[in-house]
């Protein structure tokens, strides 16, 4: 039998690459920065909140920012709009990331199945996920949340259903153009089955393109979610959220509208950089030999 | 081309039958009492029994969607529980009016989206591409509905200059195109055109760079053909798909336009959606699901049949 | 001569493949690319069968339908006298016998992969453990020219043209098949990089005692590489014969036409017409009768009305045209033998 | 020499785009008499295409450093800009492309980018007439039932269908000068030689200059009367097609020449190989770029690139070693 | 010529328009612009006053009286001259089809959507009986004396108006169908008695009325060239219509802009309603609020004036579900403040402090019809609590859940083992202000008892009201009713609303009564 060679010079993975490549990317990285904040905001938030988000006081109503004690103001209720807004970035995060998350697994899961197999079974499973695709978003989000009534649970469950059929759909063209390429041919010309070239071959091929297209989801989740909520399908009171925040100090719109617009401009802020996070890291994906 | 459109339509079918199904499954997977909106909460249990009974809401599911469907096929979506009147005169009302705000937002979109695409893509990583790119980016990463109440407070509430909500000073059934009401559209119309502007300049930018990189490109410079001739030819290549995503782009807005009719009273589909579901209005929500659904179905058919028209590459069998 | 040469190491019968392409609304194929459409051959123990024919007729089809990569519409493979896909021989078994080297290196590797992973990737599935496997794509790695310690732990797109296609064939060489379909293996390689290769594969052929199906549309190559030289046109055998007999006493019309078209190399001597015109016919929609009738020089109603057969015209040279066929009716056949 | 119609001098060509600075091309001089046929041959890479493009202007020039000096025609080409570099593109020198599927706009019929390019440069003529000329262009380079072809789109056509459009296209305003970049790589041997000879007999019939890039010293040897072989960014060797092909000079195009699996002659013994791998441009060695993978490769070579040396009859060789290969 | 006219714009807080044939839904919201406007009732409310509390008065009826032999016949005499907007008389035969279209399934016009808020108003009501052109018979199941009251929900719609409209509709042949048609034609161009005609409708956008010159009663001839009626539900989206001169009045302005409001020279009329913003206590086994200690802890527990205050003023502290000074008023023994001492000492006495928390749940909405701010108060009623050793847990469920749920009652799976609701009322006639509350046979699913709140001695005073039948010892039986209410404190009383409505200074006489509803009648601009 030959003899193993040992010290060979293994070149950076897949991964490795697109890291370096993504961090020098300066808009990508000061996004991704913010989204990491914005991530330890969330876990950390009981330790960073100045306040408790829940203890309101009638007397401290609508402070505007910048008032002493309160640097960003006071809300409806009087409670302390920083540690609401920080405390909110848990249910928006959340709002934003779980259902993208839980959507992808199953997105993947019958995209990859759909256009691994081919067939009957991808028109079965396809044709099924065109007809959720046949809703614009919002509208099955709103339909969905509206007939489940509101509440995270069901806002979760509306969202997810949501976004399987793009998922789905983006799983399914991408694996169908992978199915067909030749190493998967040579793959199988080597005898393996399908399980062990789903595992070896397609999934690494085929999770990239599918993750990065689920990031670009988050931004939408979010702003969908804070929709929701500001609708009144979503998130209830008196959660922190910063889409019901948005709509709960609605009504304050004349007198304090810096106030106001503290919660969309975190939004706007959180999906901005995902966005812009998100569009890095497919340029950093984008690798030419 | 008619076979390959007849082929289409046929294929969407299936799609639209399972659109149906699921627009009945929606509401009925709906908690709380099919009757609440016009039952007071102290109404008396038979009268309630009564009630549905007349509403034919304790048949079996399957047979309430089989005498559901069969109307919808006989163009009768149902009759609104809360106002009696027939959901087609409501939604077909309210489509008008969203219609209306969806196509002026398209149209702003998709030429402030083509412009700047267009622009990022011919001045690939230049200050300019950065500018425009970073206004698409805003575009599709904007809270349209807090982008619109910042506006009504600016432009409304501070400057007085455009009314904040509502179709006009009569109600959009006195609907003038001046600018008395036109006042009226435009905050709504900019909000909405946020997003398609986002992605149209996204869309356009890739499309644009994608085909500029093309050899053909070299080729038309080679037999001498200037920028704007070459312009042209970039055109008329994006223009299938440009097309395309516009009027997918506009089927979103229709379809969505609940969060913006809200912020702004305007009486389109959603504003008639969040009322069916906050008044629980079941035969509205459904028809107006369907309805609204059936149209974006439509719509893509509609897209991709005109793509394959446009498009010379395409087979057409 | 061996033993082993009397019975052949592959024999391919009646090889047919259709894809359909369009397809009327219930889903039923309307119409049908005969990519392969009646292909019979053998390939003896420790030969090169070169496969030469224009672009889009069936040669990499008929690559893939031998691996069997996809299903033939018909026909049967055998491999050394068991038919494949049977209980004697199953594919599992069968596939580590023969193995392919493609045309384009770039696709025909993981991107994902190393080169080692790639190469090691056939011996384990055939239960081969990893540390033996690695082993071995050390040694392959070597031995086509590639330091592995520079090379194993590479992706694909490190590599150059040259080096990926010898990765490649490390690849195909690593569950120690008996034959090795290679693909247009070297058109996309420059020259120079083409000739280090073909010498590789000389090599390789020797040492493991490789038999090749050699597929390419440079006739030079293959003049240069195979034994016997499978001429193929829009799916069908044109004409099956020992190399140098090909070349210089041809005897079908197209297999005249292709080799026509060689060029000269000499400035004094450049080709002064087109030996033939034309593009092939569309697949699709094939000619009756002879595919070739279409361009042939000698067509004659004949050749429209029937399809001729493959025959033995000469030793080991098989021909099918109506002209060397004496029961055809074609005027230029020869007489009936007595 | 006096009578050219097309003149390379010193052109040097730097891509400034990406990470690294890429010269393309390092000071390539070639002069094209009417009516000649220039082969230019070498390996990928080598800078073919990047020479044939700057004739043309055709590089970006936000990141592309071009010097030199090129005249076509009279013209200074490096001095035109906007109209008048539009007006010089197609009707004094026009070009043929490798992939005609890639190079032909998908969207617009042939006949559309015919009478696109006939009335570009030539605004006088009506839409019937510019067609009425496809039509006779289309005949001309024998193209079947052309009328129809007129209206087909390119993906409608075969490969040797779309390259005579091409060919139609890039002749379409009498240019001077044709620069064709290996038109004929893509095409099957039986099309490819029918694609030759259409083009060698329209050159001589309209008396074309022409720069034809290929790979394959075959084809440079079918249509060329002179070739001159590329070596990462310079031309090594340039001579008429007899003495390159028979007494070459310069140990890449020696080579180049023995590598070619050619005939019987050789089957089943090994072929003679260049060793290594072609140069990366970015990173060029100081000396001759082929040096490294030179048999008879010295100190000198690694120190200084080689001076041209004239061998007499046009034949001009870059290698210091020309006594030895001889 | 437009601009010569008096337009009154109007923003409402309901989503769409209410019903406009006669049984306005979307709560009395729908009474004020829908039914008094248009329509009349045999008795109505007396909206004259801001003073004095709104008291029941003829209508179209001049005079009733209960049968002395028969306490389920009552007798209304008619008043002569009236004519419907479409010129029509009113006889007694309109009131008979009335009652008829909402309670004889086998009348021609009978109008299954309308059923639900006027049978549930009426809840007694059987039949009606023409006696004479001017007199009607009116029956009920049992003797009530609550029915003249309850009469001011039943609007009298004209019935040769409907007829009209069924004639026009011969190509309609399913006769259900075509009354249902008729229906909703009538609701587009609607015809009743009131001081004001319908002039434009359309549908979820806005109503229009013009003024009836003919009006019978000659005070409530009005003024107004026009009225127009917009539904907007959102109070930032009113606030901005008003600031914008987009309407001259809305409903319920966002309470944050009232100083705004107010600075830019509008004017903002409230006045207390009778209402009442409760937790209504659930009395079913295993609830903490079983003990009346805990129950008069958490009234007393409650700060009301800083509530007040939070809310910009806009609402009445509340010292039962009727005020002191009401006719059912009844000096009740527990007096609702705020006394944290007390409080806490109830609660240390029910075994309850600092280390030994009482838990709580409460179901309440995000929003709702007359829910005032439910979260925010809601808030603040948790936060007060929570002094007096309660931990509440508030279950925000949907409006229509939670409304639902009120009929269901606490024992039902859907009130998630909630010990208090959060449902608003209003607390006008007694049945809806006491009745279902505390009577036995009100328990779910007949009507509102959510808590099931049991005992006899409710039933016997509820019997005795009900058969009162002059005023005078009706009203006293219901104040002995309403103080033993307070005193057991079935409810958290938390405020009453004060029905805040800003209007631009150019609506001129306006007069808001102690009242849900308000008279557009007497109403001008400049
Ligand atoms: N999966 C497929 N579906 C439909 N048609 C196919 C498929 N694969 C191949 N074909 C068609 O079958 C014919 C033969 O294809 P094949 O790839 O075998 O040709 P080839 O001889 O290898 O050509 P080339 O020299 O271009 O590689 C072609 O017309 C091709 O378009
Ligand atoms: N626009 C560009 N930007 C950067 N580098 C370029 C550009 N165009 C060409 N090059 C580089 O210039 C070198 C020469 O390219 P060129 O296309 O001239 O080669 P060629 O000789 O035509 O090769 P082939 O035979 O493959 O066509 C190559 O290394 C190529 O990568
Ligand atoms: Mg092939
Ligand atoms: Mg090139």
């Amino acid at each position: 039998m030959p003899e193993r060679v040992n010290e060979i010079i293994r070149s950076p993975g897949f991964w490795v690459t697109v890291w370096r490549r993504f961090l020098r990317d300066p808009v990508a990285l000061a996004a991704a920065l913010v989204v990491l904040g914005l991530i330890l905001m969330a876990v950390f938030a009981p330790w960073i909140a100045p306040q408790d988000p829940f203890q309101g006081m009638s007397l401290r109503r609508l402070k505007p920012p910048g008032t002493e004690g309160y640097p960003l103001g006071t809300d409806e209720l009087g409670r302390d709009m920083l540690s609401r807004l920080i405390h909110g970035a848990r249910i928006s995060l959340f709002m934003g990331i779980v259902p993208v998350l839980c959507a992808l697994f199953i997105g993947a899961a019958i995209g990859i199945v759909a256009g691994y197999s081919g067939g009957w079974t991808n028109t079965l499973l396809m044709r099924t996920v065109d007809v959720f695709f046949a809703f614009p978003s919002v509208l099955l989000a709103v339909a969905l949340a509206g007939a489940l009534g509101p509440g995270m649970t069901n806002g979760l469950i509306a969202l997810t259903l949501v976004f399987i059929p793009p998922i789905a759909r983006v799983a399914e063209s991408v694996t169908t153009g992978v199915r067909s390429r030749d190493f998967v041919e040579a793959a199988k010309a080597s005898g393996a089955g399908a399980l062990l070239i789903i595992r070896k071959h397609v999934l690494g091929n085929v999770l990239g393109p599918i993750f990065v297209y689920a990031m670009s989801l988050v931004a939408v989740s979010m702003i969908l979610a804070a929709g929701l909520s500001f609708l009144g399908l979503g998130v209830k009171p008196p959660q922190p959220d910063w889409g019901l925040m948005l709509n709960t100090l609605r009504t304050a719109m004349y007198t304090q509208p810096l106030l106001c617009a503290l919660p969309g401009v975190m939004i706007f802020i959180t999906s901005i950089s995902f966005n812009l996070m998100t569009d890095g890291l497919r340029s950093a994906m984008d690798i030419k030999a | 081309m008619i076979l390959y459109a007849t082929k289409r339509v046929l294929l969407t079918l299936p799609i639209m039958l399972g659109v149906t199904i699921v627009c009945f499954a929606l509401v009925h997977l709906a908690p709380g009492d099919p009757l609440i909106s016009v039952l007071p909460p102290d109404a008396s249990q038979s009268i309630k029994e009564q009630m549905m009974a007349l509403y034919g809401f304790d048949r079996p599911y399957h047979e309430q969607f089989l005498r559901w469907l069969w109307r919808v096929l006989q163009g009768d979506i149902g009759t609104s529980i809360r106002t009696g009147r027939p959901v087609s005169t409501e939604i077909s009302k309210a489509v008008g009016n969203t219609l209306m705000l969806a196509a002026l937002a398209t149209c702003i979109g998709f030429l402030l989206g083509t412009l700047f695409g267009f622009v990022a893509g011919y001045f690939r990583d230049t200050w300019i591409d950065k500018t425009a790119s970073a206004l698409s980016v805003f575009g599709v990463s904007v809270p349209h509905y807090w982008l619109g109440m910042v506006l009504v407070i600016v432009f409304a509430a501070t400057l007085g200059w455009l009314p904040p909500t509502g179709a006009g000073p009569g109600g959009s059934e006195d609907w003038k195109w001046d600018w008395v009401h036109f006042k009226y559209l435009i905050l709504p119309a900019v909000t909405m055109s946020v997003i398609p502007m986002g992605i149209i300049a996204r869309t356009v930018r890739a499309l644009v760079a994608e085909i500029l990189s093309q050899e053909f490109v070299v080729g038309l410079r080679a037999k001498g053909l200037s920028e704007v001739g070459i312009f042209g030819h970039v055109v008329k290549n994006a223009a299938p798909t440009a097309l395309a995503v516009m009027g997918i782009q506009l089927g979103y807005l229709l379809g969505g336009s609940i969060l913006i009719e809200t912020v702004f009273a305007w009486p389109g589909t959603g504003l008639l959606l969040n009322d069916a579901i906050f008044q629980r209005d079941l035969p509205l929500l459904q028809g107006t699901i369907l309805v609204l659904a059936m149209f974006f179905v439509v719509l893509n058919l509609a897209v991709d049949v005109m793509q394959t028209m446009l498009d010379p590459r395409i087979q057409r069998a | 001569m061996r033993e082993s040469d009397n019975v052949p190491l592959l024999e391919v019968r009646g090889l047919v493949k259709h894809f359909p392409v369009k397809r009327n609304l219930l889903g039923r194929a309307t119409s049908v690319v005969s990519a392969v459409d009646g292909v019979d051959f053998d390939l003896r123990q420790g030969e090169t069968l070169g496969v030469v024919g224009e672009s889009g007729c069936g040669k990499s089809t008929t690559a893939r339908l031998l691996m069997h990569l996809i299903e033939p519409s018909a026909g049967t493979i055998r491999f050394g006298g068991k038919t494949v896909g049977s209980a004697a021989l199953p594919l599992k078994e069968f596939r580590r016998q023969v193995q392919l080297v493609f045309q384009d290196s770039y696709a025909s590797l993981n991107p994902r992969l190393t080169v080692e992973e790639s190469i090691a990737f056939g011996p384990m599935v055939h239960g081969t453990a990893r540390t033996q496997a690695q082993a071995r794509t050390h040694a392959l790695l070597e031995r086509v020219g590639l330091d592995p310690r520079r090379f194993a732990g590479r992706f694909t797109h490190e590599l150059s043209g040259g080096q990926r296609q010898r990765v490649n064939i490390a690849r195909a060489l690593a569950l120690q098949p008996r034959i090795l379909v290679l693909d247009e293996a070297v058109s996309a390689l420059d020259k120079s990089v083409e000739a280090q290769v073909l010498n590789l594969l000389l090599d390789l052929k020797q040492e493991f005692g490789l038999s090749y199906v050699f597929i390419s549309h440079d006739l030079e190559v293959v003049r240069f590489m195979a034994a016997r030289v499978l001429v193929m046109y829009l799916g069908r055998v044109a004409e099956l014969a020992p190399t140098e007999a090909l070349y210089t006493d041809s005897r079908h019309p197209y297999t005249t036409a292709l080799v026509g078209s060689l060029l000269s190399m000499n400035p004094d001597r450049r080709t002064e017409a087109a030996p033939i015109s034309g593009d092939p016919p569309n697949p699709i929609d094939p000619p009756p009768g002879c595919r070739f009738h279409t361009r042939c020089p000698h067509a004659e109603p004949v050749c429209a009305a029937g399809v001729p057969g493959l025959g033995m015209r000469a030793q080991e040279h098989w021909v099918a045209c109506h002209m060397g066929d004496p029961m055809s009716g074609h005027s230029k056949a020869p007489a009936r033998a007595a | 020499m006096a009578d050219t119609v097309l003149d390379i001098r010193n052109l040097r060509v730097t891509f400034t785009g990406g990470a690294k600075h890429v010269r393309a091309v390092d000071g390539v001089d070639l002069a094209v008499a009417p009516g000649e046929v220039v082969a230019l041959l070498g390996e990928s890479g080598s800078g073919k295409s990047v020479t044939l493009r700057s004739v043309l202007r055709l590089h970006p020039e936000a990141k592309t450093r071009i010097a030199g000096s090129i005249v076509a025609a009279g013209v200074d080409v490096m001095a035109l800009t906007g109209a008048a570099l539009a007006d010089f593109r197609g009707k004094t020198v026009s070009m043929i492309f490798q992939e005609p599927m890639l190079a032909l706009d998908p969207v617009y019929s042939l006949g559309q980018q015919i009478t696109e390019s006939i009335r570009k440069h030539e605004p006088a003529v009506s839409a019937e007439a510019a067609r009425r000329r496809a039509f006779e262009l289309f005949e001309q380079v024998r193209i079947p039932s052309p009328e129809r072809r007129l209206d087909a789109y390119p993906h409608e056509m075969s490969g040797g269908m779309r390259q005579r459009a091409m060919i139609a296209l890039a002749l379409a305003c009498n240019p001077k000068v044709l620069l064709a970049d290996e038109p004929t790589t893509a095409l099957d041997a039986t099309v490819q030689v029918q694609i030759l000879l259409l083009l060698r007999e329209l050159q001589r019939n309209l008396n074309l200059s022409m720069i034809f890039v290929t790979h394959d010293i075959g084809v440079g040897v079918e249509v060329a009367d002179r070739i001159a072989v590329m070596y990462a960014g310079r031309i090594v060797e340039i001579g008429a097609v007899r003495d390159v092909i028979r007494t070459p000079r310069h140990p890449y195009t020696i080579g180049l020449l023995s590598t070619r699996a050619q005939g019987g002659r050789l089957s089943g013994n090994r072929l003679t190989t260049i060793s290594g791998s072609p140069p990366d441009l970015a990173n060029l060695p100081p000396g001759c770029a082929f040096a490294p993978r030179c048999a008879s490769a010295s100190a000198a070579c690694r120190e200084a690139a080689p001076a041209p040396v004239d061998l007499g009859a046009g034949h001009v060789v870059r290698c210091i070693h020309t006594a030895i290969t001889a | 010529d437009a601009g010569a006219q008096s337009v009154l714009r109007i923003a409402m807080t309901a989503a769409d328009i209410p019903k406009t044939s006669g049984q306005p839904d979307q709560g009395f919201e729908g009474n004020r612009f829908t039914g008094i406007p248009l329509y009349d009732a045999l008795t109505q409310w007396d909206l004259s006053s801001a003073d004095k509390p709104s008291v029941l008065i003829p209508g179209l009826a001049t005079a009733w009286r209960v049968s002395d032999t028969d306490k389920t016949k009552w007798t209304f005499t008619l008043r002569k001259g009236v004519k419907f907007h479409d010129g029509s008389e009113l006889t007694a035969n309109a009131i008979v089809w009335n009652v008829d279209k909402v309670l004889n399934k086998d009348a021609r016009h009978f109008a299954p959507d309308q059923i639900g808020v006027t049978v549930s108003r009426m809840p007694n009501l059987v039949s009606a009986r023409r006696i004479d052109d001017f007199t009607v018979e009116l029956t009920t199941k049992e003797p009530d004396s609550f029915l003249p009251l309850n009469l001011t929900n039943l609007f009298i719609a004209s019935p040769a108006h409907w007829q009209k409209k069924y004639d026009a509709l011969a190509s309609v042949s399913d006769a259900a169908e075509r009354a249902k048609q008729a229906w909703a034609a009538f609701a587009a161009d609607a015809s009743g008695s009131g001081p004001f005609k319908m002039a434009r409708f359309s549908p979820r956008e806005r109503v229009e009325y013009v003024k009836n010159e003919a009006y019978w009663d000659p005070k409530r001839r009005t003024k107004l060239d026009r009225v127009v009626l917009l539904p907007m539900p959102e109070a930032s989206a009113r606030t901005a219509a008003l600031l914008s001169g987009q309407v001259d009045w809305i409903e319920s302005p966002a309470p944050d802009a009232v100083p705004q409001i107010k600075q830019k020279g509008f004017i903002l009329h409230t006045n207390a309603q009778p209402h009442v913003w409760p937790w209504q206590f659930s009395f079913v086994e295993g609830s903490p609020w079983l003990d009346k200690r805990v129950r008069h802890a958490a009234n007393l527990c409650v700060n009301r004036e800083e509530l007040k205050q939070a809310l910009g003023g806009l609402m009445e502290i509340p010292k039962g579900t009727v005020p002191p000074g009401h006719p059912w008023w009844g000096n009740p023994k527990f007096e609702i403040k705020y006394d944290l001492k007390a409080a806490q000492k109830l609660m240390a006495d029910a075994g309850f402090g600092p280390n030994k928390r009482l838990k709580v749940k409460t179901l309440t909405s995000a929003s709702g019809s007359g829910q005032m701010q439910p979260v925010p108060m809601n808030e603040f009623v948790q936060q007060a609590l929570r002094a007096c050793y309660f931990d509440v847990e508030l279950e925000v469920v949907e409006w229509n859940a939670l409304f639902t749920n009120w009929r269901e009652g606490a024992k039902d799976p859907k009130s998630r083992g909630a010990h208090a609701t959060n449902v608003t009322f209003a607390a006008m006639d007694p049945f809806f202000a006491m009745v279902r509350f505390t009577s036995s046979k009100t328990q779910p699913p007949v009507s509102n008892n959510w808590g099931h709140f049991v005992n006899p001695e409710f039933d016997d005073l509820i019997a005795k009201a009900r058969t009162s039948f002059d005023d005078k010892g009706r009203d006293a039986a219901l104040a002995r009713l309403h103080a033993r209410i307070v005193e057991e404190a079935p409810f958290l009383w938390v405020a009453h609303d004060v029905g805040p409505r800003a209007m631009s200074s150019k609506v001129k006489g306006v007069v808001q009564p102690k009242s849900w509803f308000i008279d557009l009648a007497p109403m001008s601009m400049q």
